[in-house]
């Protein structure tokens, strides 16, 4: 594929393409803020499996994921939703029921783990976690780890400050680089060849980007390259990063998307309330994913009332006075 | 208990918490309760206190309270919006660094200060999973100072943490700079029942208890033991701290009960 | 200073306060786009010496600062204004007559010494430079290295990676973060209490700034900070990082400052015709630095017309068409 | 010589470097007529190849030749602009990383293609102080292709360079490797007289000469011989491409003299 190449797919064409059974794949956003939520219905709808996922910190979608059972490995640092849901629920029944291998770090720990494979180094320097079990306990064992050549032979590495107390350092935690088969990430803006814009917080959506091998870009509107071209400074992501390009509005719902619409406090109470029984999970994701041909159909599904409350004030960039408890 | 009063357990721990909270502070902020106190800081006592998240939002106004700290609320009228990467260079750069305090919570904190987010019984296959360090252990590592928020009781104040996700003061004397971490690290626990401090020598001890509570009530909320000798009681929160707490900061009681 | 105190203050003011004798200096801009201009004529009209200056690749700021014999020590990847200048000539002349200290790095080892220094680490890896002579010669021996605690003991380490070939990497470079005392940018915009808006690119300023203990920002455009709110993701540098802020019009030039106006080559070709020859280069410091009170006083000496040829047209951002042979 | 034909050095060495340029490629470009070349490529034989610079613009159009690598110049209708943490991870990160092509210009040049644009005589108190190695020495570490301008005499080819500054094969087989980088790094030189290339063995052989040009010629300009054996003489300027060369890329004849 050329840099300048046209990268728009349907999005079932982009994943099918992209994710392939035992991927490493990573999600950008953030807990309940732009989170790729119709790429990872799509990848849901299509069953892939044996993923190994790489997060920071990540909320319902990582949920839907773990909760479809297509997660087999997962290194993240928090799976939450902030205070309406402080653990996502899927997530803790599965590590509860030992139904995935899983590894702790700290949300820096695995920033710069991301901005480390953008940069093409294999390591990054921190004194965070020092003398913390993050350090002490490995989710993966010596012997997985050297038995699979996609991950280090070492979770974390503990050495001196080679440049004596430099920085006032006498010693630091290396992270290794990850660097993922393929990541989702939802922008507000991206032109056909895959130039983004994202507004407001990134998040480390850039890094694991450009990171990561393959890159499928969900947008909530494909503009003329021309538009995004008048203040390139605004355009974090260049073209020759991104793998797909799909037009999908609403492409993050229920999760947040600034200046475009809020996250939605019913859908997520409603969501945890179906998570905390498996039939009734199980039903929820036969509705709201398998039984929709697509993320225009599941918003038809969900209600497009739901979508107006949700919807941005031009003001604030969220929805003012929305119902939250 | 906080029933006969005319505050809740809530407020009280709201408010001493801000009350820890100074002008020209740097406010790193968690979910829930930690937001409410920043929040309640920079409207009370501390006007010129700068609140931040580990998200990128800096001096974030917070016209509506966010349930998250990638809730949108937080971009509005920020000074600056970001990424991660910024956000946890503005805990450690020459200039910001040592301006910086955190507000956390926690499941289970030991005599020392460290925290446990991640899990209760085996870290492979436990009682109970909580989410995870987040930015927790980084703030941690990182601040010169910090406010923990815990709920007194003998589960959650324990002799050893099931997994050691946040450092404290580690070892105790020395645990830090032998670890490799700077001095400094979270300062003060905020509980339902009081307040708790750190001596040089990193051991807890109780420093306040709120009115109606006595030291007595609060050991035997601990699994292990602190020094009371220290402890005085707690000034409740004044008429018009309580009033600009429920009024404007969380007048839609998403956080207040 | 509180982080939303007033940080306005005159140029003069801020440069006699925050820029001291023996001050580790960095200087933001790239070769000949939005050097710190104005403040540092101010620098050299206060005659403060005996500096120790890190850029990465400066033009005629850098160039200046030497011509005026105030820097002892000098840490660079590169000093020459492109095409039109392939080597400063002040530069030049110092090194070649012995007239200062210097130790050359590229700009990539440059810029990661300013992140160490931003994300308060001791040093950042890198694979460049490993082989070069850039590692093997040092400018300041190890002797003077240990007696002077602002600088690391070793200038560059070598060492294998310890997490065995990950990321294709046998072997590692480890830059040492850089924290000036005092660091000169200019930007577009900035408010009172010092949030910045770089337009176009920031090279490396950002990291520059958050690498230092003092930050003197010039401004284009002081403007309320209620208007910088609007769009906070556009703000780069927030106010905590800053220690004074000087509105200073023009405060780039002779070199350019996109969407406000373009460098002249006219005034480059004259400097650099006066700095071949010593005598007519201490004429030139004298009329245009020593014998004008501020950047306005300069800029009228220099003569208004000049500022109309390089004005910036408002769909290039550059002057279209300007000469420049 | 060169006013012997209808093109002149300068036209036949931009040329020559332009079709090194492929579709897709992704052109790191430093100053003068490696922009120059970098221009013409893009208008002439590789429409689909995008240019940057380590300043951070990619893609930038030029629509007026810049004088250095942050002239404003670049940032028209660029498709991003940032700085040179981002610009240098465009080198190196695993999507782009493999498609980068690098132009660079040099003061001495050796015969494994290690360069050096620091100064002449020794280090501390040079004869000749050049800039310095800029971005140059980052991504003759980094890429895996890369176009070398040179003038072709015997200060500039030589035994040995009096700084290494930017890696070629540096001791030549398996040098690099054994250094630490990884394998490739420039790859042909386009001098004012033909064309050089690297053998498996790291060493430079010609492989080209201009018309007009002899390889005995060529070997009277260099201080280390090199094989002449595979050497060929280059397909001189189309009328075409001299076209696109003088009134699309450098019309104020910024560049070209």
């Amino acid at each position: 594929m050329e840099p300048n190449g046209n990268k728009v797919l349907e999005l079932s064409e982009a994943v099918r393409s992209l994710v392939n059974p035992g991927a490493h794949m990573s999600l950008g956003g953030f807990t309940l803020n732009r989170n790729p939520m119709a790429a990872i219905h799509e990848v849901i709808r299509q069953g892939i499996g044996d993923l190994h996922l790489y997060v920071h910190s990540n909320g319902v979608g990582l949920d839907e994921l773990i909760g479809a059972g297509l997660i087999s490995r997962l290194e993240i640092a928090y799976g939450g939703v902030g205070k309406a849901t402080p653990t996502c629920i899927r997530f803790k029944k599965a590590v509860q029921n030992n139904e995935i291998q899983f590894e702790d770090y700290s949300n820096f720990m695995m920033t710069l783990r991301f901005l480390a494979g953008s940069l093409g180094v294999p390591f990054l320097p921190t004194i965070s976690g020092l003398g913390t079990d993050i350090v002490e306990k490995w989710g993966f064992s010596p012997e997985f780890r050297r038995s699979e050549s996609k991950i280090p032979d070492q979770k974390l590495v503990v050495m001196g400050n080679p440049f004596g107390d430099w920085a006032g350092a006498s010693k630091v935690l290396l992270v290794p680089a990850v660097n993922p088969d393929v990541t989702l990430i939802h922008v507000q803006q991206a032109d056909s060849v895959g130039n983004c814009r994202i507004e407001g917080l990134t998040f480390v959506d850039l890094e694991q980007a450009k990171a990561s091998r393959e890159v499928i870009v969900t947008c909530e509107e494909l503009v003329d390259t021309a538009e995004l071209r008048k203040t390139p400074e605004r355009n974090q992501l260049a073209m020759f990063h991104v793998s797909a390009v799909c037009h999908v509005p609403h492409g993050a719902y229920p999760t947040a998307c600034y200046r475009h619409y809020d996250y939605d406090p019913k859908y997520l109470q409603d969501y945890d309330r179906a998570a905390k029984n498996d039939n009734l999970y199980r039903q929820y994701q036969q509705q709201y994913i398998h039984s929709v041909f697509s993320h225009s159909e599941f918003l038809d599904l969900v209600g497009r009332d739901r979508l107006r409350v949700v919807q941005a004030d031009p003001r604030t960039g969220y929805a003012v006075n929305m119902k939250r408890d | 208990m906080s029933g006969r009063k005319e505050y809740s357990s809530q407020e009280i721990m709201t408010i001493t918490a801000a009350r820890e909270i100074k002008d020209g502070d740097i406010v790193f902020c968690g979910t829930g309760i930690s937001m409410l106190a920043a929040t309640a800081a920079k409207r009370i006592n501390a006007p010129q206190s700068v609140i931040f998240f580990e998200t990128g939002a800096i001096d974030s106004w917070l016209e509506e309270l966010p349930l998250s700290v990638s809730d949108p609320r937080i971009e509005y009228l920020a000074a600056s919006s970001s990424g991660l990467v910024e956000a946890f260079a503005t805990m450690q750069n020459p200039k910001t660094g040592s301006k910086v305090v955190a507000i956390l919570g926690a499941a289970q904190i030991d005599k020392y200060g460290n925290l446990n987010t991640t899990s209760i019984g085996d870290y492979f296959s436990p009682r109970i999973r909580f989410p995870g360090s987040g930015g927790g252990c980084d703030v941690a590592s990182f601040v010169p100072r910090g406010i923990v928020f815990m709920q007194h009781n003998k589960r959650k104040f324990v002799n050893k943490l099931d997994y050691l996700t946040s450092p404290g003061q580690l070892g105790g004397r020395g645990g830090r700079r032998a670890a490799g971490l700077r001095p400094g690290g979270l300062s003060v626990v905020v509980t339902n029942l009081g307040v708790l401090r750190f001596d040089p020598g990193g051991e807890m001890f109780l420093d306040g208890y709120y009115p109606g509570v006595t030291p007595e009530m609060i050991l035997g909320h601990m699994e292990f033991g602190v020094d009371v000798s220290r402890a005085v009681e707690v000034d409740p929160p004044t008429q018009e701290e309580l009033t600009i707490l429920r009024d404007q900061c969380d007048p839609e009681r998403l956080i207040l009960t």
